[in-house]
């Protein structure tokens, strides 16, 4: 963990309310892995006072980059600041997706990303780690389905397949690939699947996508990672804020997560 | 200039009278990538009950116009688990551990809490959360100076570390409480804790944190703490251990210009991991720069 | 969709539950140029003494994080000359006038002006303020819960008109004096006055209000009056005019769904004084959008 | 007295932490009298909360203008609005300086007017009408005298001498012009002045300075009108927050002011 000023390179907008920020963070950059999270300081004044909290989307050589989308004040200031100008960065938090362990332990694997609306910045960096394993010769195949309420709200799709992952959508308008919530597409593919490789499911998105999708785990017997969200005050697990109800007790998203195992989130 | 910072709370001594206030710096190891920790003037635990707390259901906090709301609900392993998992870790860090420390229900169960603290030589001081207004009763302690003055003086008789009382600012006369805090024997107070508040989803139509009510803290606070602080500094002879909103060396400095003889960053932490560090050196220049030897003499300096 | 803004405060019919706080807007004449002020559902007036008030020196005001201090002290013409030069504007407007009256001195005094006012037609409702922080006595009536109820009690006794009772925040327990309030006669409660606070300037050591202690106002403050509202709400059976740090539609709306039948805008007047009539707008469209018949149906709407 | 959206033409540097901001205003521009001033909402944000009160330094047609020094947070995120942003501002405020009576009663007037500090910024303004009423044909002189601490801090010569006026400075550390107060200048060219027209002080600057000034135009029978400054929070006579002690009691600086006769002032 580290907290720099980071310079930005650029911070563009990318479409309708997305933009994508790119900073210069050596140090960051180095010890980033994907699931993992920034905490980025976008004002100098007390509006807004508290950080806000942003997914490593990317990591190139000594620059981390940030999808994000202006939904409030925080992000709002954020999108306002231009190349050139420095940004305080405490990164990285959090624990991150864990898919090392099969690189090391197995042949490979078959990975499912399931990324709702922005949930998809995270699982950028984990497809372009994935097609790394892969490039050192691994059997990894990676699929990606991005869910969201309308064509313009689906965004990366071109970043997953740059990174030779295959790609579906889902809109719940229907104006873009798949009429419905992305867990149908996912049931659709689950029942058709053949179990060549073992699977496995990262997903990132609201709260209630991830609820079923641990769901459709638990019934399918499939091990899925979720990212979660809460409100974060510290972003280091020092104010005890961000907790979310977990079989273990109350967890620290931002500390014990964001990434937790889904079957070990007790929803309610 | 060589400048004096060391103040003393009671029968401890600080080297600087730059601490991290309670509940919002965890146990410490969650700073130790950012700064060096023991540069620190002293340490406020977690408050620590006798039984662990799970606290309160999240959203925990949220936002406001320079400020923020908490409903933690004293979430904490315990003293146990404290003393065993926590204390020494805190304890290499080398300067003074003052520990907070609540009941959750009868004055026997503080009574227990402080016996058993007191034969602990890592602590250095005891700070008495009275004050926190997240434990569903109706009122605290710490907003009745008769109920203040009997607790603080039962838990005096059981130790002999230093005793610093926590005041909340949820009352219409805070001299009064501070008043019997130092009549029963407390070696210092520290105030503010958080005021009592709320936020609103306007969309959802629901209260932003789960527990309805949170306490305010961070800058939106500083001018109630200020004068709070400057309001007892007439009214009491212990020291002062003065936070609320402290942001940077200035906002430290209103404190000790009111009365404050030490202070404590809380939200701060949260935003900038090395303000505490920064505020001490800030401090020393400021110091230099209008020429005065000792900390001491600064304490309480408003012209009015 | 047609939504329906009107509400009642005792006998008092407002066509939009929008007014504008004590102190905050002058005699209205000053927003003339800026706003159609007949747009109002109603003008809190400053508060008026019996005699000419000269107020306190300055600085008077200055900022802190989200929000400002003041020390005005009450300046104002006295109750002639107010009579005389302000009120036949402020008639000329067409929509409700609510006087806001303090005493200087004793309960006669309280008596002798509410006697006069009761006469005067134009003048729609009174505001008591027994909370103003800017008179020097140690302790105000509204702290005091029994002072409360006498002082109300007395001046429900010589007027018909509607009474607001005004409310300080600066008390352990809001509701106690809110029940007095009712208890005593009075037809709402408004709330919150300012919370009192203190800033320093560290380069000068004085304070930045030359009365040391002024009234903390504007958005830093509203978690503080949010919650309080809630909790009278749930206590007290007349209606509650909300204010403290409304800034926009969204802050307004804060209040009405924790049980604010009406608002007042203060600081926000001085920051864009079109706001009261962008609020007025902005809850029409936020009732139709939620398909919200009346603002009746906000009111306490929150869910817990 | 509007509130008005006006647009940013520019928002340049002039030297070391002086700005020069230009807006569009057409409505503000068309009623502003010199010793009026604007209040400007600087953030959209909390921090800060108030406008800030500045001095109408010049009207262009529809254009106004000010010259303001960074000296806290409301200037610094001032200074950092470009061309095309729009600024909320309110104007014109506050009473003005008055110098039509002697253009229309009598033949001319020998006016000094004094600047200290950022002072200078409303009597540009004023040496712009006052060049107006000469082209007019009347006996106006203008002598301008601006202090400063060190040459720095002297700005806005160049302007005063483009509009015709004589220009003294005078530093506290000798560095450009006289060395001492601007007072002590004023009183040696009062000494030595030649009372062929009546002489009027406009002065702007320090209350220190102003104060001074009072005692100067006491003493050698001079009016002199000054222009106060007082924490303001409403800029509009509402809040009664910027009173200022006047022989007719408090007075507020934003309404009845800033403008004032010395010799109302009761200085303590
Ligand atoms: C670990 C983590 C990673 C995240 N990664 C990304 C990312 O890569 N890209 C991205 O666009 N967003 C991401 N978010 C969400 C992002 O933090 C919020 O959108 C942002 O903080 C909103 O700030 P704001 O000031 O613009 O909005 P605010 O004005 O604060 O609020 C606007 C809306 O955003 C919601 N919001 C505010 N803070 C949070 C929060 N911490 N979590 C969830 N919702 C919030 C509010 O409830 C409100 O509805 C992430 C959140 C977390 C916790
Ligand atoms: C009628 C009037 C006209 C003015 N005209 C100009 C002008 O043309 N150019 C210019 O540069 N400045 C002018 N000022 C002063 C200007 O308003 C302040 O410098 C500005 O408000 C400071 O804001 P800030 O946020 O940068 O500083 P802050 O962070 O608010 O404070 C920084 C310092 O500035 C002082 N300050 C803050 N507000 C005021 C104020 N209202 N009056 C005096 N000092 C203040 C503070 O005491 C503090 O020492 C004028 C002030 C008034 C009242
Ligand atoms: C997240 C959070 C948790 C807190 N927990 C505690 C606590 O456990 N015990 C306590 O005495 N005070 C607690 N406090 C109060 C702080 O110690 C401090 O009194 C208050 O926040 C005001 O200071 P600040 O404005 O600098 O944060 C907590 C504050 C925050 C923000
Ligand atoms: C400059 C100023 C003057 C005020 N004067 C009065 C007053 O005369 N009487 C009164 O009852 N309240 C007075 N108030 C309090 C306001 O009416 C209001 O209760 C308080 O400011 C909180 O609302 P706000 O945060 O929206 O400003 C004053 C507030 C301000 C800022
Ligand atoms: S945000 Fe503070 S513990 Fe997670
Ligand atoms: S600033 Fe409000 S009256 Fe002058």
């Amino acid at each position: 963990m580290f907290q720099i000023k980071g310079k930005i390179l650029y911070n563009k907008k990318v479409k309708g309310s997305y933009f994508h920020l790119a900073l210069e963070a050596p140090d960051i950059a180095k010890e980033s892995l994907p699931g993992q999270f920034l905490n980025i300081k976008v004002s100098n004044t007390y509006e807004p006072l508290l950080r806000r909290p942003l997914s490593i989307h990317s990591v190139r050589g000594r620059n981390i980059e940030v999808l994000y989308e202006v939904v409030g004040k925080g992000t709002k200031v954020l999108s306002e600041k231009g190349p050139g100008e420095v940004l305080d960065v405490i990164g990285p938090l959090g624990n991150g997706f864990t898919f090392n362990s099969w690189a090391h332990g197995l042949a490979g694997s078959r990975t499912i990303l399931i990324g709702g609306g922005m949930g998809v910045a995270p699982l950028v960096f984990l497809a372009d780690k994935i097609a790394g394993l892969r490039a050192r010769g691994t059997k990894f195949k990676a699929q990606v389905l991005i869910g969201a309420k309308t064509k313009g709200n689906i965004i990366c799709e071109k970043e997953f397949k740059d990174l030779g992952c295959s790609v579906k959508s889902a809109t719940d308008d229907g104006s873009y690939g798949f009429k419905g919530r992305i867990t149908d597409l996912l049931k659709n593919i689950l029942r058709s699947a053949s179990y060549d490789l073992p699977i496995t499911i990262y997903a990132c998105g609201p709260r209630l996508m991830l609820k079923e999708i641990s769901a459709i785990s638990r019934k399918y017997g499939i091990p899925a990672q979720i990212s979660l969200e809460e409100h974060m005050a510290c972003g280091i697990g020092a104010c005890l804020g961000c907790v979310v109800n977990t079989k273990q007790g109350l967890r620290r998203v931002c500390k014990d997560g964001p990434v937790f195992n889904a079957d070990e989130i007790n929803w309610k | 200039m060589q400048t004096k910072l060391s103040v003393s709370i009671g029968k401890l001594k600080l080297k600087n009278p730059v601490m991290v206030a309670s509940g919002t710096f965890g146990y410490a190891e969650e700073f130790k990538d950012f700064i060096d920790l023991s540069g620190l003037g002293a340490i406020v635990t977690k408050t620590v009950t006798l039984r662990p707390r799970r606290g309160n259901p999240p959203p925990r906090t949220c936002e406001t116009p320079a400020g923020m709301l908490n409903s933690i609900g004293l979430e904490n392993p315990g003293l146990e688990s404290f003393i065993h998992d926590k204390l020494p870790v805190l304890k290499k860090i080398g300067i003074p551990i003052i520990m907070s420390v609540a009941s959750e229900g009868d004055l026997e169960e503080f009574i227990e809490l402080v016996k058993r603290l007191d034969k602990i030589n890592e602590i250095a001081a005891l700070e008495l959360n009275l004050s926190c207004p997240n434990i569903k009763r109706t009122g605290l302690i710490s907003q009745d100076p008769e109920a203040t003055y009997s607790l603080v003086k039962a838990v005096r008789k059981k130790t002999k570390k230093t005793l610093i009382t926590k005041l909340t600012p949820n009352v219409t006369d805070i001299t009064k409480i501070a008043k019997q805090a130092q009549a029963a024997g407390s070696d210092a107070v520290s105030l503010i804790n958080t005021l009592t508040g709320m936020s609103i989803d306007v969309n959802k139509r629901t209260p932003k944190v789960a527990c309805i009510i949170g306490g305010l803290s961070g800058p939106a606070i500083r001018p109630v703490a200020v004068r709070m602080v400057w309001e007892i500094y007439r009214e009491i002879k212990i020291p002062i251990i003065g936070m609320g909103g402290i942001m940077d060396t200035a906002s430290a400095l209103e404190f000790f210009i009111a009365g404050a003889s030490a202070i404590s960053v809380g939200t701060a932490n949260f935003i900038n991991p090395k303000v505490s560090l920064e505020i001490i050196s800030g401090l020393k220049q400021y110091l230099s720069r209008n020429k005065i030897r000792d900390i001491n003499q600064l304490i309480g300096s408003i012209r009015t």
